[in-house]
C-alpha cells in the first residue's frame, strides 16, 4: 500500500550513515507481530539492516521522540516524517523543544496507515503475518488456514481516512513526490456530536470516558505533550492524580489535557492511536481545532515555525464566552 | 504548619448588625491553623491594631486573617500592623465580610453562615502563604529621548530642569522635528521658528542635556530603572565638536542638486549641508550618497576651505553605550503618502500639494522665500481649494488611508485659509470639509473667524476628482448643503493629508517590548488614567507616537511624561510588588508560551545546566520571570501548561484551597 | 412606514451595502459624472435609504441616469459602495412594476454614434434583466 | 422551614480592579445578592485557571462566574482579552462534553458597575438554580 519501501529508507539511511551526516537513526523496529512496531534508534548499517521495517502499521510519529533523543544522543538524527509528522516537528520547534540542527528530517511520502483494531475486527484475532499485496492485506491467522484478503481502504486509521494533508511542511530532503494539503471531513465527527442534546452528549462521553484507566499513554504519545514535568503529576497544581479514581477524574484528566494542547495540537491522531481502550479522544482535540476555526480564523498548528497560538493570541474584536452559544441552535 | 490569628471585626453595626460576629469567631477558631480568634468593634481603630500586635507577640502568630472590610480599603493598614509586630506583611489575608457580606445579605443566619466560609478561605489561603519580600532594584538616573522633535525637546528640557541629565537620540542631523518646518501655530498664529527655536537653543546650552543627533537606537536591554541602550552614531563626516557651522563648506560645495528634505523636496540643497539656519547642533553633514569625495574619492573642496578643519572623509559609524534609568519615546509623526490617491492627481500636478508643503511654501525660510507662488510656474495662484480629510477616516482600504481622524487638520487647514486670504485678499480660497472638528481652547472661534472675518468659502462636500487641465486644475466636488456638483478652476489644490507614526516607530517598540496598536501608534499603560505610561515600565509616552496631537497637547503631555520620569528617576532604589509571577525551573520546558502572553516582556529565557539524577548533565532552556519588571497579571501563569509558572500571592495551590474551603 | 423598513432592508440585503457606514462626506456625489442629470445624487441614495426614504428614489428619474460606472464605489473613503445601492433600488422599481422601463429591443434607437462601450454595457446591464 | 429549599452553590472568581471593586460597590449600594455567591479574588481575570473552574465543580459548586475589567479597559492591558479567548474555549468544551452551559459564565463588570454585578449575580444564581445541582461534574467523594 505505501508507495515508498523499505528498501528505499535503508538505503537512504545507510548512505547518510556512511557518509557521517548523521550518526544514528530513529527508525520503526520490528516488533514481535508484523503490526507491532517499536520507535528504535539504529546506530549502524547492520542493525538497519536487521531491524528496521517499514510498512502499513508504522504509524508512529516520531516528533516527540526528538526532544529526549536529541538530548541524550551524539551527532545528528536521521528522522523519517510523513506529512503529518512534520506539523508536530513545526510545533515543537516554535516551542523550542529540540535542537533543529541535530536533525537531519527526510520527509517520506504516506499512503495512510492501517489500525489493527480494524483488521482484527475483519480477520479476528491470532494475527500471524500481515502481507502487502497492491492494495490488499493479507492477513494469516492462527484460526484459518488460508489468509484473509482485506481491502487496504477498509482498515485504514481514522486519521488516515480524514488526512488533513500530504504535504510535508518540513524537511532537509524528500523523498517520493510532495503532495497536498487536503480537504478533510475530520470534523464531521465533531459537528455529529454537536448536533446531539446536552443530554446525549453527556451520555456518550460518559461512556467513553468511563473506558479510561489512565494509563497515560495519549499523554505519553503526544507530541504536544513535552512537558518536563506533568501538572498532573505535580503535587502543588491541585490536580496532581493517577488514577481516575471516579467519573469527574475522567473528565477533569481528558479535559485539561485537551485544554493545554487547544491551539497547540496538530491534529496528528497520535492519542486516539495509542489508547488502549479505544477512546476518541481526537475529538476533544479536533472539538478544540473547530471551535479555533471558527471563533478566531484558520489556524492550523505546526504549518510554519514560531507562529503564535490562538489561546496566548487575541484581537479586540474577539467574539464573548456567551456568544459561543448563542452562535449555535439550543442543541447544536 | 502555620499559626493563624483571626480577627474579626463588628465594624461598629456595619458587619454585626448582620453577622454574628461572636459566632464566627467561635467558629473559625477550629479552623486548621487557627491559634487564636477573637473579634473587636474597629479592627482598624488604634486599638484594634493593638490588639492584633500584642496577639502576634503572645500567641506566636505566623498567620493574620482579618474579617472586615474589603482589602481594598484596610489590607494595606493591617499589613503596615503585621510588619509592625514583626511579621512579614505578605502574611496577612483578609476576609471581606462587609462590602461581599453584611452589606448585601439581610439575614443573619446567612449573614453569618457566609462570614464563616468566608473566613474559613482565608484561613485555608493564609496557611498557604509564604513571606514575600520585594525586589529592590537600583535606578540609573539618567534618561533617555528617543526622538528630537517638539516632544522630545519638552520633554528633555522638563527632566534637565529637575536635575537629571537626559540624552536625545535624533535620527536627522538637527533636532526640531516637524515643529522647524512649520509656518505659523494655531490658534493664536505666532510663529513656529520664534517659539520652537529658543527651546533648541535651551536644549543646546544645558549642560545636563547631550544631544545624540544623525543617531538611532540600535539595541535596548533592561528593564525599568536599569536599561542597557545602544546608540549608532551615523557618520556625518563633519567633527562635530570641531565644526562651528559657519558654512563655507556648504557655499563652496558643486554639488548643489540634492533634493532638500527639509522643504520636502521643492528646492535643491548642496551634498554638504546645514538643514536650516538655526539646526541645532549647527554642525555641517555630509550626504554620503550625494558626495563625490565619498563616492568616488574626486572632490574634496570642502575640507579644503573648512579653517577649522573638521571634514573627516574617513569617519565610521560609533555606536556608543550607556544605562538609562527610563525611556521616553517622542518619535512623532510623518503625513501619509499621497501615491495611492489619484483622484487628487498628486503625482501628476506639481500644483497639487500636501499642507506640510505649503507650510514651507508660506515660510519665510522656505523654496519661495514665503512668497506664496505655484510650483510649478512660480505665479502667484488665485483660486485655491483645500481639501481635507485625505486619507483619514478612511475605512474602505487600509493601504490607503487611515481609519482614525488625524485630529490637526481641521485647525491648521483654517490657518492655512486665514493665512492666505490675509496677505493674498485677491486670492479665492475654498476649503471642503466633512466635519470641521474644532474642540480645543479658542479652536472654534479661530475656526469662525477664517470664515467670518476672512472670506474662507468652507463647503461642506468632498472634492471626487482634480484633473490638471493647461495652467489650471479642474476641481470637481460635491456641494451637500445646496445639493450640487461643483466645479472649480483652481490653481493650487491643497490636501490636508492624514498622519501617521514615524515608520521608525515600530521597530523601536519591538526593541522596547512597548505595545502598539493596529495603526502602530504606541499603547499606553491606561487609556484614561495613565495616558504617558506604555504598560512596559520604564518606558513613557510624548507626543504623536502616542496618536494625533496638536502642538499644546503635545507640550503638555511632554511635560506629564517629563514628570512621570522625574518621579522614577528620584527614586535611589524601586521597590517592587513581590506578588510576581516566578517559574519552577525544574518544570519549565522553555516553550515560549508564557513568554508570548506577557505584556510587558518580564518573561526570558536562558539555557541553564542542570545536574540529571544519572549523574549527566543536561543543558535546558528555561523561562526566568524579571520580578522589577513583572506586574503580576498571571496571564503566565494559565499559558503554562506544566504549571511551572506561578502567582507569588496568588499561587495555583493557595487559589485552589480557597475553592475548596469555599466548597467544603 | 413598516413597509419602508422592509423595502430597506430589502434593498440593503440585495445590494450587500451597510448604508450606516456612510460617514456623509458627498465625495460619492462629488466625483459623479452623471450628477446634473439626476436628480437625487449617489449620497442621496445611501443618505435616504438609510432613513428609509424610499419612495421618492423609486419614483424618480435618477434611477436610470446612474451609469454604473462604479466611480463612486471606488473613491468612497468608507467603502460604502453607494452604486450598487442605487441599482438596487432601480431592481426594486423594476421588480414592482413588473415590467422594464425599455426592452432589449428599444435600445438600439437609442445609441448614437459617439456612445460610450461602457455605457452600452451599462445599459444592457440594466434593460435587460 | 426553608430545610428543602435547594440553595446553588456559586463561586465567582473577581479581579482586582473592576469586579472586585464592583462587588465592593454593590455592597456600598447595599445591593442585595444571593448569599449562595461566594467571590474570590484574583489579581486579572486571566489569572483564572480552567483548572481552579473544574476543581469548583468538583467539590460541589453548582456555578462558576468570571468577572472582569471589560474588554479594553484591563489593569495588565491584555489579559482579559486572553480570558476571553481561553473561555470561550474551556465553556464550549464543557458544552460539548453535555456540561450545562448556563453553569458557567464570562462578564465584565467595572468597578462602577455595581448595579451589574448585583444583577448579574442574582440572573446568575437564578439560572443555575433552575438547573438544580451540578452532577455532571461532582465528585462524590467530596460531597458531605
Amino acid at each position: 500500500m505505501q508507495k515508498i519501501t523499505r528498501e528505499q529508507l535503508l538505503e537512504k539511511a545507510c548512505a547518510l550513515l556512511a557518509s557521517g551526516e548523521v550518526s544514528c537513526v530513529l527508525g520503526w523496529g520490528a516488533g514481535e507481530f508484523g503490526y507491532d512496531v517499536t520507535p528504535t534508534v539504529f546506530k549502524t548499517a547492520e542493525e538497519l539492516k536487521e531491524g528496521f521495517v517499514f510498512g502499513d502499521f508504522c504509524g508512529v510519529n516520531f516528533s516527540k521522540y526528538l526532544v529526549s533523543k536529541t538530548q541524550k544522543l551524539e551527532g545528528k538524527i536521521l528522522v523519517f516524517l510523513k506529512p503529518c509528522d512534520t506539523y508536530s516537528f513545526n510545533q515543537l520547534l516554535t516551542e523550542h523543544r529540540f535542537d533543529r540542527e541535530k536533525v537531519y528530517a527526510v520527509g517520506i511520502p504516506c499512503e495512510g496507515m492501517a489500525d489493527i483494531a480494524k483488521v482484527k475486527a475483519i480477520a479476528g484475532e491470532g494475527i500471524v503475518s500481515i502481507e502487502a499485496k497492491g492494495e490488499k492485506l493479507l492477513v494469516t491467522t492462527l484460526y484459518e488456514d488460508a489468509p484473509v484478503e482485506i481491502d487496504a481502504k477498509d482498515v485504514l486509521a481514522e486519521r488516515c481516512v480524514n488526512c488533513k494533508s500530504k504535504k510535508h511542511v518540513a524537511y532537509d530532503e524528500l523523498l517520493g513526490e510532495e503532495g497536498d494539503v487536503l480537504d478533510s471531513a475530520r470534523f464531521d465527527e465533531v459537528a455529529r456530536l454537536e448536533a446531539m442534546t446536552p443530554d446525549e452528549r453527556f451520555a456518550f462521553w460518559q461512556n467513553e470516558l468511563s473506558k479510561c484507566i489512565r494509563c497515560n499513554a495519549c499523554r505519553d504519545a503526544c507530541p504536544a505533550c513535552t512537558c518536563e514535568k506533568c501538572v498532573f503529576d505535580n503535587p502543588n497544581s491541585g490536580v496532581e492524580n493517577k488514577s481516575p479514581a471516579n467519573s469527574f477524574e475522567e473528565k477533569m484528566f481528558h479535559i485539561i489535557r485537551a485544554f493545554h494542547v487547544a491551539g497547540r495540537c496538530t491534529d496528528c491522531g497520535e492519542c486516539s492511536r495509542v489508547c488502549p481502550q479505544n477512546i476518541p479522544l481526537h475529538l476533544l482535540n479536533r472539538k478544540f481545532i473547530k471551535d479555533i476555526n471558527e471563533f478566531y480564523g484558520e489556524y492550523q498548528a505546526g504549518a510554519e515555525v514560531g507562529a503564535r497560538a490562538p489561546l496566548v493570541n487575541y484581537t479586540t474584536e474577539d467574539l464573548e464566552p456567551g456568544e459561543v452559544f448563542d452562535r449555535r441552535g439550543e442543541n447544536a | 504548619m502555620q499559626r493563624v490569628g483571626v480577627f474579626v471585626c463588628w465594624c461598629g453595626s456595619n458587619i454585626a448588625g448582620t453577622v454574628d460576629v461572636q459566632a464566627v469567631s467561635e467558629a473559625l477558631k477550629n479552623e486548621p491553623g487557627v491559634v487564636y480568634s477573637a473579634n473587636y468593634q474597629y479592627m482598624c481603630s488604634q486599638a484594634g491594631q493593638e490588639m492584633i500586635k500584642a496577639a502576634v507577640k503572645e500567641h506566636r502568630l505566623t498567620g493574620i486573617v482579618v474579617c472586615s472590610c474589603s482589602p481594598r480599603m484596610h489590607e494595606a493598614t493591617f499589613r503596615k500592623t503585621a510588619a509592625a509586630a514583626g511579621l512579614n506583611p505578605y502574611m496577612v489575608e483578609i476576609a471581606n465580610i462587609r462590602e461581599q457580606c453584611s452589606w448585601v445579605h439581610k439575614d443573619m443566619m446567612t449573614g453569618t453562615e457566609k462570614a464563616i466560609i468566608l473566613g474559613k478561605a482565608a484561613i485555608a489561603k493564609v496557611n498557604l502563604n509564604a513571606p514575600l519580600t520585594p525586589g529592590e532594584s537600583p535606578v540609573t538616573k539618567r534618561a533617555l529621548v528617543i526622538g528630537g522633535g517638539i516632544a522630545g525637546i519638552q520633554t528633555a528640557l522638563d527632566i534637565a530642569d529637575a536635575g537629571f541629565p537626559v540624552d536625545i537620540v535624533e535620527k536627522q542631523p538637527t533636532i526640531g522635528g516637524k515643529m522647524a518646518q512649520l509656518d505659523k501655530t494655531f490658534p493664536t498664529l505666532d510663529c513656529a521658528a520664534c517659539i520652537l527655536t529658543p527651546k533648541m537653543v535651551d536644549v543646546a546650552q544645558n549642560e545636563k542635556i547631550r544631544i545624540f543627533s544623525y543617531s538611532e537606537v540600535t539595541d535596548v536591554h533592561g528593564f525599568v530603572g536599569n536599561f542597557d541602550v545602544k546608540i549608532k552614531k551615523k557618520a556625518r563626516y563633519v567633527k562635530e565638536d570641531i565644526c562651528t557651522g559657519c558654512g563655507a563648506c556648504v557655499e563652496k560645495c558643486p554639488m548643489k542638486k540634492v533634493p532638500n528634505e527639509f522643504n520636502l523636496g521643492m528646492d535643491n540643497r548642496h551634498a554638504i549641508y546645514i538643514p536650516f539656519a538655526q539646526a541645532v547642533p549647527k554642525v555641517a553633514t555630509i550626504d554620503p550618497n550625494a558626495c563625490n569625495m565619498l563616492k568616488n574619492g574626486k572632490c574634496g573642496v570642502c575640507a579644503k576651505v573648512c579653517a577649522a578643519g573638521a571634514i573627516d572623509y574617513k569617519q565610521k559609524d560609533e555606536i556608543i553605550e550607556e544605562k538609562y534609568g527610563a525611556i521616553v519615546v517622542a518619535t512623532g509623526f510623518n503625513p501619509i503618502s499621497m501615491d495611492k490617491f489619484d483622484e487628487f492627481a498628486y503625482s501628476q500636478s506639481k500644483d497639487v500639494i500636501t499642507s506640510l508643503e505649503f507650510e514651507r511654501l508660506t515660510n519665510a525660510a522656505g523654496p519661495s522665500a514665503g512668497k506664496l507662488l505655484r510650483p510649478s510656474d512660480g505665479k502667484h495662484p488665485h483660486t485655491i481649494v483645500f481639501v481635507q480629510c485625505v486619507g483619514s477616516r478612511c475605512a474602505a482600504c487600509a493601504e490607503k488611508g487611515k481609519e482614525y481622524c488625524s485630529k490637526i487638520c481641521c485647525m491648521y487647514t483654517a490657518k492655512h485659509a486665514m493665512l492666505t486670504r490675509d496677505k493674498y485678499p485677491d486670492t479665492e480660497v475654498y476649503v471642503f470639509y466633512i466635519d470641521a472638528r474644532t474642540p480645543g481652547k479658542n479652536f472654534d472661534e479661530f475656526y469662525r473667524r477664517a470664515v467670518e472675518e476672512y472670506g474662507v468659502k468652507y463647503i461642506k462636500g468632498m472634492v471626487g476628482k482634480v484633473v490638471p487641465e493647461g495652467d489650471k486644475l479642474k476641481v470637481q466636488a460635491s456641494d451637500l448643503i445646496a445639493n450640487k456638483q461643483l466645479h472649480i478652476d483652481a490653481d493650487l489644490v491643497v490636501l490636508a493629508a492624514a498622519i501617521e507614526p514615524d515608520k521608525s516607530a515600530r521597530p523601536l517598540a519591538t526593541m522596547l517590548t512597548a505595545s502598539m496598536d493596529t495603526n502602530d501608534f504606541f499603547t499606553e499603560a491606561h487609556p484614561k488614567l495613565r495616558p504617558v505610561e506604555s504598560p512596559t515600565a520604564g518606558v513613557f509616552l510624548s507626543g504623536a507616537c502616542q496618536g494625533p496631537k496638536d502642538i499644546p497637547e503635545t507640550v503638555s503631555q511632554a511635560g506629564a511624561a517629563a514628570s512621570k520620569v522625574i518621579g522614577l528617576l528620584a527614586k535611589d532604589k524601586l521597590t517592587g510588588n513581590p506578588c510576581v509571577a516566578s517559574s519552577n525551573e525544574l518544570m519549565c520546558n522553555g516553550c515560549s508560551t508564557c513568554e508570548r502572553v506577557c505584556p510587558y516582556g518580564a518573561i526570558t529565557y536562558i539555557d541553564k545546566e542542570f545536574r540529571m539524577p544519572d549523574r549527566t548533565t543536561k543543558i535546558r532552556r528555561v523561562a526566568v520571570v524579571n520580578p522589577a519588571v513583572c506586574q503580576g497579571c498571571g496571564a503566565c501563569t494559565v499559558a503554562c501548561p506544566s504549571g511551572a509558572m506561578d502567582l507569588n500571592g496568588f499561587k495555583n495551590s493557595q487559589i485552589m484551597a480557597e475553592v475548596d474551603a469555599i466548597c467544603k | 412606514m413598516e413597509n419602508n423598513k422592509y423595502l430597506r432592508e430589502e434593498i440593503l440585503r440585495m445590494s450587500g451595502v451597510n448604508t450606516s457606514k456612510c460617514m456623509k462626506c458627498g465625495k460619492c456625489s462629488a466625483t459623479c459624472p452623471a450628477y446634473d442629470e439626476m436628480e437625487y445624487h449617489p449620497h442621496q441614495f445611501v443618505g435616504m435609504v438609510e432613513m428609509g426614504d424610499i419612495e421618492p428614489l423609486l419614483k424618480s428619474e435618477s434611477l436610470y441616469k446612474c451609469l454604473s460606472c462604479f466611480a463612486c464605489v471606488e473613491r468612497c473613503p468608507r467603502g460604502v459602495e453607494p452604486a450598487k445601492v442605487v441599482e438596487a433600488v432601480r431592481l426594486v422599481a423594476v421588480r414592482r412594476q413588473g415590467a422594464n422601463r425599455m426592452t432589449a429591443n428599444d435600445v438600439p434607437e437609442t445609441i448614437e454614434e459617439d456612445t460610450p462601450q461602457q455605457l452600452l454595457v451599462s445599459a444592457f446591464r440594466k434593460y435587460t434583466k | 422551614m426553608q430545610v428543602n429549599e435547594y440553595k446553588p452553590l456559586i463561586v465567582a472568581f473577581c479581579c482586582n480592579w473592576c469586579s472586585y471593586a464592583g462587588a465592593d460597590l454593590a455592597g456600598n449600594n447595599r445591593l442585595a445578592y444571593p448569599a449562595d455567591v461566594k467571590i474570590i479574588r484574583v489579581p486579572c481575570s486571566c489569572r483564572v485557571n480552567p483548572m481552579f473552574i473544574l476543581r469548583a465543580f468538583q467539590r460541589g459548586a453548582d456555578g462558576v462566574i468570571i468577572c472582569g475589567c471589560h474588554p479594553g479597559d484591563c489593569h495588565y492591558t491584555s489579559g482579559n482579552y486572553y480570558t476571553r479567548r481561553r473561555m470561550a474555549a474551556l465553556f464550549s468544551m464543557l458544552d460539548f462534553l453535555g456540561i450545562e452551559r448556563a453553569r458557567t459564565r464570562v462578564e465584565w463588570v467595572s468597578a462602577a458597575e455595581g448595579a451589574k454585578f448585583a444583577a448579574t449575580m442574582n440572573d446568575f444564581a437564578e439560572k443555575v438554580a433552575a438547573l438544580g445541582e451540578n452532577k455532571r461534574l461532582e465528585d462524590l467523594r467530596c460531597k458531605k
